[in-house]
């Protein structure tokens, strides 16, 4: 089935940004390309070498960006490629997650998987899983809506790293 | 119990034992108090304590300016001394550089502070003396000691949303949080990082959410819920509820409490196989 | 009541087989008598209930569970924080039921319905061995008016004790010690012998005759082997079975052991002086009166 | 000033240009970004002529960076990153877009596909602007391997380093090498004399001249990294001066303590306070068991010297070496320090040997009731009963004996849930021993299964009963208790449905291999990971079979995981070719993705404030504490500081530092964030 035909006329597309470990959920995804699964178009991928190098900082900041959902994502626990890596990284998000949510951030907005090298159909079931999840949500507006409201900034978070010259 | 904390304060002066004692001595007004710092023993009178007590003497820790002054001895209540464990486990400062005047403490402010409704360390679990009367230590159930977050939590979504939007709207970014927390001691702050620039430095929306979601998060598994930070914040934003849901949040994950155990791993700097991954999918 | 005696004053659970003329009316009587003279107060629990054994587990364990439960929460309301049940099948049912609940939300709540008590888990469950041990070890001592002459002693556990050790968490599940050191403290020898733990046959006594005969024929044979004159039990179905069973075994191997069965509160009560006829050692198959004349005055 | 960068897009034949306008996604590269300063598309960047497009462009345009937009970087990112620096260019500044496996691979609708690869494209051209020139990491290497533990594991590495030319030393903890290979009497499936083919071996790495042997010595402390560790041995006071004893034998045969247990017959044998624990032993020099002798056993009583007290010197007296004596009750510890490139860790196993936890099978309980390893030396002819099989409890031969297996493994109630691995061969090799010694005697074995997963062990197993007549029965053993002077074992035969009691003489337990006690604390001391059960971890249970998680340390033998010789011997051998490989360059290069933690000019130094959550995080050991110091000495603070050698790069300590004063090349900050920067939302 190819979603993009069955796609209807202004149907909001979610932009989802993915943060993958290079060792287990980088090369699934790879591998649902080998396999030509198809999946949604809305996911750009951030590799890193290991989800325990993800800051939580980096999420805030995607969806400061204007991402509509955020996906982490990473190696089976047990399979980390440096041992402990995604053991520290789910401590994290098992206080950064409700604490979000404490702050009215839809949990739905931001999920947290393992998918590992040899599961290229799991990576096309969460991308669509979390694709469908976030358009039923909606546009992140309230988050985004934070860039325009308030007093206009020196440098805006658009253009903070770019050079000029 | 102030004349026997006096009496301390002049000996380990006197003797030598510290070069400062950092306590507390009277305010402007019979109602507040201030921190004061004692560098002769002669000066020990201006030493005080009462109610009005109810600043975390361990921020001083981390000044420059008090720092110079030579090994402290502190003036700590229960909750203040949690800090020292934490500091001592995150290399901050060495057990043989300070000297630790616990006291006894049966609550602080009027009305009663919200930290002291559910105080399970009236006798301090570190000191090198105690002031005042043993107290019983009583073990407070985890729903009572959590209690103030009920009514935020039960909140929707677009409330809660809504909620803290307009508290951290009115957040000014003058850092008086940050300041007075004794565990934020970096000597850079993320948010005086500029290249790149994590954290939009200007008092705007979008970075105050930022600054007061990252603020919170650099606490969790550390915060000793001294609420000095709330207390300080020139426009009420009641920032403590974050950091008590973070500590309510690491409790229930990972059955750990900063500050009470010096053996205990830091929460964030460990794990354990079976850690909570329900929301894993 | 002095502060002392208050804090032990302890809910008793008799359970059908040794409350008031039923089977083993003897073993109740006996840690009653008992518990007089050197305490802990024993006050029994009202309205108490079957423990939800026997048929009661084998059939439905929702049913099982919320009877033994009942006991706990009766306890509970009359303000008892540790129970004892000294039929062991009545502390395992019960502590296996506290356990149950514990680990089981839904069954909890069920529970909670069907008794219309809430459930908590701070009454603590002991066999009559623990009770001994954890209150009156030195009273025994102190008002211990007799001591036997060449009595040694078997303790004989039987399973209910012990098993599953995860749960009840007593003793040695393999070498248990507790009863040698009762029997030990009042001056008999403690033998050293191979089936403490061993099975009885239990409930098939009457459904498995064969099967019986052939366990606690094992049992007394060790026992005798070991030297023992007399075995201690602190379960009514394990002395049923040894009790009972030395005729059968007499017919099939034509070997009489003739070893009197004793409850360990027996023990103790005859060595506080008690007359044997109150603590139901006349209620025996297998004549008591060696063990009871092993016992003598001590000379202070 | 701003990067010249250059996008070259990949058609990949028509794997990605078939549903990905490849020209629209070289000219949207270049729009609105005046970095990019040259684009163009190509049917296979990865051939030759691609490559060559790629070098040649990076000098005539001048670049200094490079987008390759094709597929995924694991394909070729090392391809294009090669071409780059031939062509002068660091290669860390070539960024890949996995175009063919994240987009046209994957969605067919060819607007859609474009769409996401112009983004994908403007994301790497955004990292490529902050990325930073990286050099890959020189380590010098030491060439001389350490190879920790004297078993069969340990010798066989020593001997394959040694043989190619290395220097190796080796350290056993023991007063001889040879481990518990040595102990055993015949070994499965061939039953040759372990012996006769174990102390050849030993003799031979006595006389290798390339190996250092420290006996009696143990590990003291391993810092520094692959190529350069520093490792401090402590050697232990023997009482001996190995250099002057001979191994005349006169010492052990006068000392009067000779009712000591002797360890390597598993207590089943004496020994003397001065001894060799066995007769081959290499050293065949004594060791003086300070615990056991009388000398000093008087001396620890009288708080004196050892050398004050007069109570026994008899073998001292008796050496007969002049004109100084090999025997000296002064000699201390002594701890030295070796310089090494790589380590193999072959400290093998323990046998179970707190048997009294298996109270139910009479473990620790009957003296008849002994472990697979006391049966070892029990049918070994330089045994304790010189090969009889005897009770050890009144020396009589057992007509009827039953094995129990698993014990110790396979038993999840007893916390030990694995497979032992070893015991269903050993315990037919058991039945079959006592079978040939024991004529007329019968053997049962109580097994859960029987596991022969080897050449021959099929066949083997099937001996023992078939030809051998050992009866096997499948079930657990539920009790064992004495009755008169025979042991009743009652167990379930669960393939007939009934219950088996046997009235036996003697009880086998088959006792399972053990981490050894100090396995945890001698992990941590060289910073290597272990499981559940203690036993030394390897990297990846498939491909890195003998890589412990520290680069440079080896894993050999039964220290790893239970298995029997062959497999050790197998393992060994590749721990020491992985050594080979690591000592045969003078010079090491290793990836640059490490981390590092920012040094800045006075009077900050760093910002880093020494909180070391970072070290605590840390899978590898890698961050080390650094004092600053001023010019009078004293310290300024202490930092966090990356050991560039141990580091891997996985970037835990970057995500974990809340003042952000620690980065991981490759992946720093600036990276990063430009990555998700450049995200276009509408």
């Amino acid at each position: 089935m190819s979603k993009a035909e069955a796609k209807p006329e202004n149907q909001f597309e979610p932009k989802i940004i993915a943060f993958l470990c290079n060792w287990c959920t980088y090369a699934g995804a790879d591998l649902a390309g080998t396999g030509r699964k198809e999946y949604q178009a809305n996911v750009r991928i951030i590799k890193l070498p290991c989800t325990g190098g993800i800051d939580p900082l980096f999420l805030i900041k995607a969806f400061e960006r204007g991402a509509d959902g955020i996906l982490v994502s990473g190696c089976h626990p047990g399979d980390c490629h440096y041992n402990s890596g995604n053991y520290h990284a789910r401590r994290r998000w098992n206080v950064f997650r409700p604490l979000l949510e404490f702050c009215g951030i839809n949990p739905d907005r931001i999920q947290f998987s393992w998918i590992s090298a040899a599961e290229g159909g799991k990576w096309v079931e969460t991308i669509n899983g979390i694709v469908d999840a976030v358009r039923e949500l909606g546009p992140f507006e309230s988050y985004q809506k934070l860039n325009t409201i308030g007093p206009e900034t020196s440098g805006g978070a658009a253009d903070a790293s770019s050079e000029t010259g | 119990m102030i004349e026997e904390l006096r009496k301390k304060a002049e000996e380990l002066l006197k003797n030598g034992t510290v070069k400062v004692v950092f306590g507390y001595g009277e305010g402007s007004v019979p109602e507040r108090t201030r921190p004061v710092f004692i560098t002769k023993p002669e000066d020990v009178n201006k030493l005080t304590w009462n109610k009005y007590c109810v600043y975390n003497l361990t921020t001083y820790l981390k000044r420059q300016e008090t720092r110079k002054l030579g090994k402290p001895a502190l003036i700590l209540k229960g909750c203040d001394a949690r800090t020292i464990i934490v500091l001592l486990k995150e290399c901050q400062i060495k057990r043989e550089d300070v000297y630790i005047i616990g006291v006894t403490c049966d609550g602080v402010g009027d009305p009663l502070a919200e930290k002291c409704k559910a105080c399970d360390v009236h006798t301090p679990l570190i000191y090198d003396d105690l002031v005042g009367e043993k107290r019983e230590n009583k073990e407070v159930p985890f729903e009572e000691r959590y209690a103030e977050l009920d009514e935020y939590e039960k909140l929707e979504e677009k409330d809660k949303w809504e909620f803290w939007q307009k508290q951290f709207e009115k957040c000014i970014k003058c850092y008086a949080c940050s300041n007075i927390c004794p565990l934020c001691f970096c000597d850079r702050c993320i948010v005086e990082k500029n290249q790149p620039q994590w954290i939009d430095p200007s008092a705007h929306p979008r970075g105050n959410l930022s600054w007061n979601v990252t603020r919170a998060y650099h606490l969790a598994g550390r915060c000793i819920n001294c609420e000095e930070c709330q207390r300080v914040c020139p426009v009420d934003i009641p920032l403590n509820l974050l950091n008590k849901k973070l500590a309510k949040e690491a409790e229930k994950s990972f059955d750990y409490r900063p500050g009470y155990n010096i053996d205990d791993e830091l929460a964030m700097s460990t794990y354990k196989e079976d850690d909570d991954e329900d929301f894993f999918k | 009541m002095s502060e002392e005696t208050k804090k032990t004053k302890i809910g008793y659970y008799p359970g059908c087989a040794i409350t008031k003329c039923s089977t083993s009316e003897e073993y109740g009587t006996s840690v009653l008598g008992v518990s007089r003279v050197i305490g802990p107060e024993l006050v029994e629990i009202d309205d108490w209930n079957c423990c939800g054994a026997s048929s009661g587990h084998a059939t439905n364990h929702k049913l099982s569970t919320a009877l033994s439960v009942r006991n706990i929460s009766l306890a509970e309301k009359d303000g008892y924080d540790e129970v004892l049940a000294p039929c062991p099948m009545c502390s395992q049912r019960l502590i296996v039921s506290q356990d149950d609940v514990e680990k089981d939300e839904k069954l909890r709540e069920e529970v909670e319905d069907a008794i219309e008590m809430p459930i908590s888990n701070n009454v603590k469950v002991s066999n009559y061995l623990e009770i001994v041990k954890n209150y009156s070890m030195d009273e025994i001592a102190e008002k211990q008016k007799k001591k036997p002459e060449g009595l040694k002693v078997a303790s004989y556990y039987g399973c209910l004790l012990v098993r599953p050790p995860k749960i009840l968490k007593f003793d040695d599940p393999e070498d248990p010690k507790t009863m040698d050191e009762i029997v030990t403290a009042i001056g008999a020898e403690a033998v050293d012998w191979e089936f403490k733990t061993s099975c009885c046959g239990g409930g098939f006594t009457l459904s498995r005759t064969d099967v019986v005969v052939k366990l606690t024929n094992d049992i007394l044979e060790g026992a005798a082997d070991a030297g023992a004159n007399a075995i201690a039990v602190a379960c009514p179905m394990c002395h049923a079975n040894l009790d009972m069973k030395q005729n059968n075994i007499e017919k099939e191997t034509g070997r009489r052991f003739n070893i009197p069965i004793v409850y360990i509160s027996e023990l103790i009560g005859l060595a506080l002086g008690l007359n044997p006829k109150d603590l139901g050692m006349d209620k025996h198959f297998i004549d008591t009166g060696s063990v009871i004349n092993a016992f003598s005055n001590i000379e202070k | 000033m701003s990067k010249k960068i250059g996008v070259f897009v990949c058609h990949c034949g028509t794997n990605i240009s078939a549903t990905v306008d490849v020209e629209k996604v070289a000219e949207e590269a270049k729009k609105n970004n005046p970095g990019v300063s040259y684009t163009t598309t190509y049917k296979y960047m990865c051939s030759d002529p691609g490559q060559k497009l790629l070098r040649d462009k990076i000098k005539e345009e001048g670049l200094d960076g490079v987008v390759v937009a094709a597929c995924s970087p694991k394909m070729h990112e090392h391809t294009f990153r090669n071409a780059s620096k031939k062509a002068g260019m660091n290669p860390y500044h070539v960024e890949i877009s996995n175009l063919r496996e994240q987009c046209s691979w994957v969605h067919p609708d060819k607007p859609t596909g474009t769409e996401k690869s112009v983004d994908l494209v403007r994301m790497m051209t955004e990292k490529t602007r902050k990325d930073k020139s990286l050099n890959p990491i020189k380590v010098p290497v030491t060439k001389r391997a350490l190879v920790i533990g004297g078993g069969i594991a340990g010798i066989q590495a020593a001997l394959d380093i040694a043989d190619a030319g290395h220097e190796v030393i080796m350290v056993e903890r023991e007063a001889s090498i040879g481990g518990h290979m040595a102990q055993l009497s015949e070994t499965f499936p061939t039953l040759d004399c372990s012996q006769c083919i174990m102390t050849p071996k030993m003799v031979e790495l006595a006389q290798n001249e390339n190996i250092t042997l420290y006996t009696w010595s143990e590990i003291e402390a391993v810092d520094g990294y692959l190529g350069n560790f520093d490792v401090k041995i402590r050697k232990k006071a023997r009482s001996v001066d190995l250099d002057l004893c001979t191994g005349c034998s006169s010492c052990w045969q006068v000392c009067p303590s000779k009712k000591i247990k002797s360890e390597f017959d598993m207590g089943l044998g004496k020994r003397t306070a001065i001894y060799i624990p066995f007769p081959q032993a290499i050293p065949s020099k004594p060791v003086l068991d300070r615990e056991h002798c009388l000398l000093f056993k008087d001396a620890r009583k009288k708080n004196i010297p050892p050398n004050d007290s007069k109570v026994c010197r008899k073998c001292l007296d008796i050496c007969p070496i002049a004109p100084v004596k090999a025997i000296d009750y002064t000699q201390e510890d002594e701890i030295i320090t070796e310089k090494i490139g790589a380590i193999v860790v072959a400290t093998g196993y323990k046998e179970l040997d707190d048997i009294s936890m298996y109270g139910e099978y009479g473990g620790g309980k009957y003296k008849d009731v002994i472990t697979g390893l006391q049966f070892e030396r029990l049918a070994s002819a330089s045994g304790p009963s010189e090969g009889e099989i005897q009770r050890p409890s009144d020396g009589k031969v057992p007509e009827i004996i039953v094995f129990i297996q698993c014990v110790g493994s396979r038993d999840p109630a007893k916390g030990c849930s694995y497979c032992s691995k070893t015991c269903c061969m050993y315990t037919a090799k058991h039945t079959m021993l006592y079978k040939h010694k024991v004529h007329h005697g019968h053997a049962y074995v109580f097994y859960i299964d029987i596991r022969c997963p080897g050449k021959g062990y099929e066949e083997f197993s099937l001996r023992a009963i078939e030809e051998e007549g050992a009866t096997y029965l499948r079930g657990r053993v539920s009790r064992v208790y004495k009755k008169g002077d025979k042991l009743v074992v009652l167990g379930a035969d669960t393939l007939t449905g009934s219950v088996v009691e046997i009235e036996a003489d003697m009880v086998v337990l088959a006792s399972a291999m053990k981490a050894q006690d100090d396995a945890e604390k001698f992990a941590q001391k060289l910073s290597i990971q272990y499981d559940k059960d203690k036993f030394f971890s390897e990297i990846h249970p498939k491909l890195k079979p003998v890589e412990s998680s520290s680069a440079g340390i080896f894993l050999a033998g039964t220290c790893q995981g239970p298995k029997d010789i062959p497999e050790t011997v197998a393992q060994a051998g590749a721990a020491a070719s992985k050594v080979l490989a690591l000592l045969s360059a003078d010079e090491l290069e290793r990836e640059p993705v490490v981390a590092k933690v920012d040094r800045l000019p006075a009077p900050i130094f760093s910002t880093c404030i020494g909180c070391f959550y970072c070290q605590r995080v840390c899978p590898y050991g890698a961050i080390e504490s650094e004092d600053i110091k001023a010019r009078d000495g004293s310290t300024i603070k202490t930092v966090a500081r990356v050991n560039e050698g141990l580091c891997q790069g996985c970037g835990l300590c970057a995500a974990t530092c809340r003042s952000k004063s620690v980065e991981l090349a490759g992946f720093n900050d600036e990276q990063v964030y430009a990555e998700i920067n450049s995200v276009e939302f509408n």
